[in-house]
């Protein structure tokens, strides 16, 4: 098998009172500092994603799937644990290393936007590029190229302010795309999207995979979408993985009552899942 | 309770630094002085008019406020017409020195602060330190090593007029929304990158009311700078006082005032242009 | 019973006198004494208002048009003269003439005596925001003795080398004599007495022609004549306290009592309350021209009871 | 260009009001006095150790940081250590009764100003010639009015300290997000409601930072309050700088700087319990 | 028939410079306004809701249903048009007048929830009912209430800030509950929320409307959430809505094209809208 393009080991975050984390250095002090008051958004998990798969997570609001995502970026420090994305060892760099590893290998759409509300729709657009130093006129090229992919063409001069939800959600799937990064983290990044454009991403999505073979982590809470984009998926809860194993999988053998309870909260529309899939592709 | 004093270590040390190093301290104050009478000799080479002028096209070309520019402009003709413009000049080029120097010390010292805890505690009470402890106390070593003059006035207000733009651009820093900075982060942006593209442009309005206090303390020193021989308005000011004159006390302070609002309104309209927030 | 409030503005020969006349109102007429600390031009506005009722020192060359307005609007009464002989004029260290073999100082200009000397000497003065001319240093502007300096200069012809350089106020005036001292420097400026400067500080006063009204009243090419310095009171204390009114009108000293005050003072370094009880009891027949009998009695007496 | 002067109706309008209102101004002369010699006997009721304690105290109530009180109160014992205490409470009355009614006038003030779009345009320039307008030029006039002694020196350094917190507070509502605004007038908040609930907490980094400018400024007005016979530790400032007297003038001005410290630190505190925004 | 819950007749909203709008103070001024480059938001809407009623609104992204759900309690005021809420004219009504409507009739849920980020959870709840003056202990105990309803019990302390999204999402929620007001306006409130809460919360929803019969304005992206709470629905594009009707009627007839594929981009599991609502209720 070749090397993983995700490898977490034992990744656990805790969140909670300063003067509990402080004595937290080693998974034995955990409990404790649980029983303390902290509370462990990432407990103890372990996953492999192999390259140009799309790992679909989902869970209850507050299982942990934001804080997994963030930290495989380091955006917040892991608490204990290991996170190796591309090859590299994340939890192992220094400044610089990852900056460069933030600018080339993944690019992360945020559940919240996250957007720069002073810059325009296009400087948006084109900020991953030009972190990366990409010259003015080459990355104003590219990100009208994406903008237009995302249905937001002629929008490039506005602030973030004066677009609806859904346009500012896809304005940072736009600066996602922009950067042509191997792996994206996508923290529900559909959710607030009417269902035509929804349909619409979700098929460029997966026709830039059948061209690209992008790695992709997604985070959804719809189980449609789960099956019809996810290779593999997991199901979160209270910060651990109750099931991982493919859409069918878990349809057909829930782990357990939760998770059944879980995927029949939203009963779906046959499972032709490979059909669909090929028929956008071809 | 028993007393205790350092009078006779500062009165030592002041010593000390006036018989070995004196000139050293000439030599820097040649070299303030110098940098002081080029501005100076660059605005009185100007005829007034052209400094009206420059200032409402620069007004205009800046905000793009017709009404703004006209008023600034008219500020200064009031200051010619108070037969204050030669004394205009003397003081705008103390503070016009002051502030830029204030300003290109203050806005990264206020970075620093912001970026650090550390630095943040220490600095602290010097910031406090800076703003109240009266000028004339260090104002009379620093005359007695630099000499009376222009000299020792920049310093005095560069001192007094610094810590504002130093504690609003550490406010406009801290207040930066952290979802925001997270996602250029996400995106690997360098601490410097960070700081340009989203740090310092969101944190804008609060460093353009650091400048705007900035400037106005500048100009609140002009008396000052004016009783330690930088002449210029102040020393109307003075002069008006000593000779119990209210009416013309007033007609030099107008023209402080305009000067201010003037230097104000530039300044902020040049620091506006480098980047502001889209939201109001 | 309300006080009597004297002006204690910040030099300290005014200061000294106020507590000589505080003394002797406090222990002589039975009536409680207060000082207001202030500046010049604020103290005597409160003089006008009725806040403060004795200003025992005005040196009116200073501050001519506000003490007229003071006198003209009849709120105020000038009890006279408190020191009639204060020399005033224009000084170099004496280090500059004399030189100073302790400090290893070599006279720079030995043949100096008048002001009309230094023509040849202006680069010893140069001034560093107009090096082609010598620095004189002027009177704090809008003293009545900074536009007599700058005719002066012209009329002795020293305008060609010298600038007037307005120090801006007396503290930097002050500092810059302090700092050309104690570096061994030249200086040459205006300057009076008494005051601890001139006390603390060897200069030397620059011969000048002696004063005439003529010249004055041309082009003023001539030595100044010595500074009136008054006794100025509110209009309401003769009414307030007669007693006290009366001893204030005959309130005179020289300068030589001035100046060996702040001597002592200098030397030990004590209180001004210390200075007045000392001055008084070293000179108890120049105050007792102001007061009656029964009142320097009481005065003796509480000296006495001072000491104890 | 021909000169033209207002002096003389300065002069003539001075003069009317001296002559008109002089009953009343010696009303509110009267008033503020009042207030001040209550602050300053209580003050001076209380002996320094306990003074020491009651800073201590409150420091670590307002706070819970031990560390902080114990250096407040030492400033403190330092003032107490130079022999400056009893000119030091004289100073801290005025300073006190004026720093108060800043905050009482300008936060009202600020918020007018973020409210209507009329107000801050009219205000903008007064505030300029308030911070600007040399103090001595209107203290001449003022007093004439008012007298010699602590109430001028109040009339000034409120007129000097108060414009930072108006424009702090200004600025602090104007950055507070609209999306939080908007959620509160959707369940009904009146303007009032909205202010006291959602603008106010959410601008207090912003008005703090008002508050410390305003007491720093209040703080750097000691010296020209004594210059005008309120007694206190700028005295000591003056008399060493006519003394040339560099270390008592240190001294003294440590002595303000601690002061300076002490009152921010616990007006900050103070402020900071009323109401804050849990985001960092 | 009674008087209509909700009456909205002519509304437009143009945004757009400030030098356009100025001149547009009549219908007949707008087109040119729109040529010169403003965008009317919301483009003459007429509807009426009747009392009990949940009328759901659904449309592209950007087509202005955030738009018209503010421009309901005027929080952004309408250019043009009528709006009556409750038998209340909002449109004629004056700042008390406002104030009163906003505290007694109606609740909003913010499609970004809105929340006081220095309020706790708690505080956050408890807002409506502190503007309308209920007291301390009642309205502490009112939130209590909703809170554990949303299945937030044990964050009343914590701020917003250290809530995940779907978390902040049911804060939002809770409040609007909280106050108890007959008409409730919800801006996409359940999208954030992952399936098994989403049902809980879409039950709630008609549990509470099948005991008090409140009116509801409804906007969602999910055809299922549509279907399953709506009495009606409007299909919403570029400010005007296409088709009104009830979901079973809009899903057999089509309007046009557009509601066609709108409508078909999520393909439903049966249209048992009415079995299933039986169901809940009883
Ligand atoms: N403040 C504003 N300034 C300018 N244009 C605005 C503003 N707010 C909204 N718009 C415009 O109005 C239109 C409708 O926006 P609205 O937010 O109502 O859409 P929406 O239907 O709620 O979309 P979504 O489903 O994405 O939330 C959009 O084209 C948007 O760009
Ligand atoms: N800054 C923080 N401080 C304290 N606790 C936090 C913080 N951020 C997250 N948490 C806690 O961590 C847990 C996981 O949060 P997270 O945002 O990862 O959930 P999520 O799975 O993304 O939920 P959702 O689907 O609602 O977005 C939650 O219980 C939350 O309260
Ligand atoms: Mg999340
Ligand atoms: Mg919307």
């Amino acid at each position: 098998m070749t090397t993983p393009a995700i490898r977490v080991s034992h990744l656990w975050k805790l969140f909670g009172p300063e003067r509990i984390l402080r004595t937290c250095d080693r998974p034995e002090t955990f409990p404790e500092a649980l029983k303390a008051g902290a509370v462990a958004a990432v407990r103890d998990l372990s996953f492999t994603v192999a390259p140009g798969e799309i790992f679909v997570v989902m869970g209850l609001s507050g299982s942990g799937k934001s804080t997994l995502i963030r930290s495989l970026l380091r955006l917040i420090e892991p608490t204990w644990g290991r996170v190796e994305v591309g090859g590299v060892d994340v939890t192992a760099l220094d400044g610089p290393g990852l900056t460069h590893f933030r600018r080339t290998k993944v690019a992360m759409i945020f559940q919240h936007y996250g957007l720069l509300p002073h810059k325009t729709v296009l400087e948006n657009v084109a900020f991953g590029l030009k972190l990366r130093g990409v010259p003015p006129a080459e990355r104003r090229a590219k990100a009208l190229e994406v903008l237009a992919r995302v249905g937001l063409k002629g929008w490039e001069e506005k602030l973030p302010s004066a677009l609806s939800g859904g346009m500012q959600q896809r304005v940072g799937i736009a600066r996602a795309l922009a950067t042509d990064a191997d792996i994206l983290l996508m923290d529900e990044p559909f959710s607030g999207l009417d269902p035509l454009i929804r349909t619409d991403m979700q098929n460029e999505l997966l026709r830039l995979q059948a061209e690209m073979r992008k790695t992709i982590l997604f985070v959804t809470h719809d189980l449609r979408e789960a099956v019809r984009l996810g290779d593999r998926m997991a199901v979160m809860r209270s910060g651990s993985f109750v099931q991982v194993g493919t859409p069918d999988e878990i349809l057909a053998h829930p782990a357990n009552e939760y998770v059944a309870r879980f995927v029949h909260a939203q009963d779906l529309p046959g499972r032709k899942k490979q059909t669909q899939r090929e028929k956008v592709v071809s | 309770m028993p007393e205790f004093h350092v009078a006779g270590w500062i009165d030592a040390f002041v010593d000390w630094l006036l018989l070995s190093y004196g000139a050293l301290f000439d030599g820097i104050s040649a070299g303030i002085l110098a940098l002081l009478l080029r501005i100076q000799a660059g605005l009185e080479w100007l005829p007034w008019w052209a400094a009206v002028a420059i200032t409402i096209l620069a007004a205009y070309s800046l905000t793009r406020r017709p009404g703004l520019s006209l008023i600034l402009g008219s500020l200064l003709v009031m200051v010619v017409a108070l037969g204050l413009w030669p004394l205009a000049v003397e003081t705008l080029a103390v503070v016009i020195a002051s502030v830029v120097l204030a300003l290109l010390l203050g806005i990264p010292v206020g970075v620093l602060m912001a970026e650090s805890r550390w630095a943040n505690a220490a600095l602290q009470p010097v910031l406090d330190a800076m703003q109240t402890m009266p000028s004339f106390v260090y104002l009379i070593p620093a005359m007695m090593l630099f000499g009376l003059g222009k000299v020792p006035a920049v310093l005095a207000t560069l001192i007094y007029s610094t810590p504002p733009v130093i504690r609003l651009t550490n406010l406009g820093i801290r207040q930066v929304s952290p979802e925001v900075q997270e996602a250029a982060l996400a995106y690997g942006a360098t601490r410097w990158q960070l700081l340009k593209e989203v740090r310092l442009p969101l944190a804008m309005p609060s460093i353009l009311a650091g400048v705007n206090q900035t400037t106005m303390m500048a100009l609140s020193m002009v008396v000052i700078a004016s009783m330690i021989g930088a002449r210029g308005v102040g020393e109307e000011v003075l002069l008006a006082i000593n000779r119990i004159d209210v009416g013309r006390g007033f007609e030099a302070g107008l023209a402080i005032v305009a000067l201010a609002i003037v230097m104000d309104r530039l300044t902020q309209a040049f620091a506006r242009r480098w980047e502001t927030p889209g939201v109001p | 019973q309300e006080p009597i409030v004297f002006a204690d503005a910040s030099w300290e020969s005014i200061q000294f006198h106020n507590r000589v006349a505080g003394f002797i109102v406090e222990h002589g007429y039975g009536r409680p004494v207060d000082y207001i600390f202030g500046d010049t031009l604020p103290l005597l506005h409160g003089l006008v208002r009725g806040d403060i009722d004795a200003y025992m020192e005005v040196w009116i060359d200073n501050i001519r048009e506000a003490v007229e307005q003071a006198l003209e609007s009849g709120r105020v009464l000038n009890l006279g003269s408190n020191f009639p002989d204060a020399p005033q004029g224009w000084y170099v260290p004496t280090y500059m003439v004399e030189g100073d073999p302790e400090r290893g100082i070599e006279p720079m200009m030995p043949d100096v005596r008048s002001v009309t000397d230094l023509a040849k000497y202006w680069e010893l003065f140069r001034d560093p925001e107009n090096p082609s001319k010598g620095r004189f240093y002027n009177c704090p502007p809008g003293w009545v003795c900074s536009d007599i300096n700058r005719a002066k200069l012209k009329a002795y012809g020293l305008d060609e080398v010298f600038t007037a350089f307005s120090p801006g106020s007396q503290a930097a005036l002050n500092a810059t004599i302090a700092a050309a001292y104690r570096r061994g420097q030249p200086w040459f400026g205006y300057y009076w007495e008494p005051t601890w400067v001139i006390g603390q500080y060897d200069m030397t006063l620059l011969e000048e022609p002696p004063y005439t009204d003529e010249c004055w009243a041309t082009d003023y090419g001539c030595a100044y004549p010595f500074s009136k310095v008054l006794i100025l009171v509110n209009a309401d204390l003769p009414e307030k306290d007669p007693e006290v009114y009366a001893f204030l009108s005959r309130y005179e000293t020289e300068l030589e009592h001035t100046n060996r005050a702040l001597a002592f003072l200098n030397e030990t370094q004590g209180s001004m309350e210390a200075t007045a009880v000392w001055f008084l009891r070293e000179y108890p027949e120049v105050w007792r021209a102001w007061v009656d009998e029964e009142t320097a009695r009481r005065v003796e007496a509480a000296l006495e009871a001072h000491g104890a």
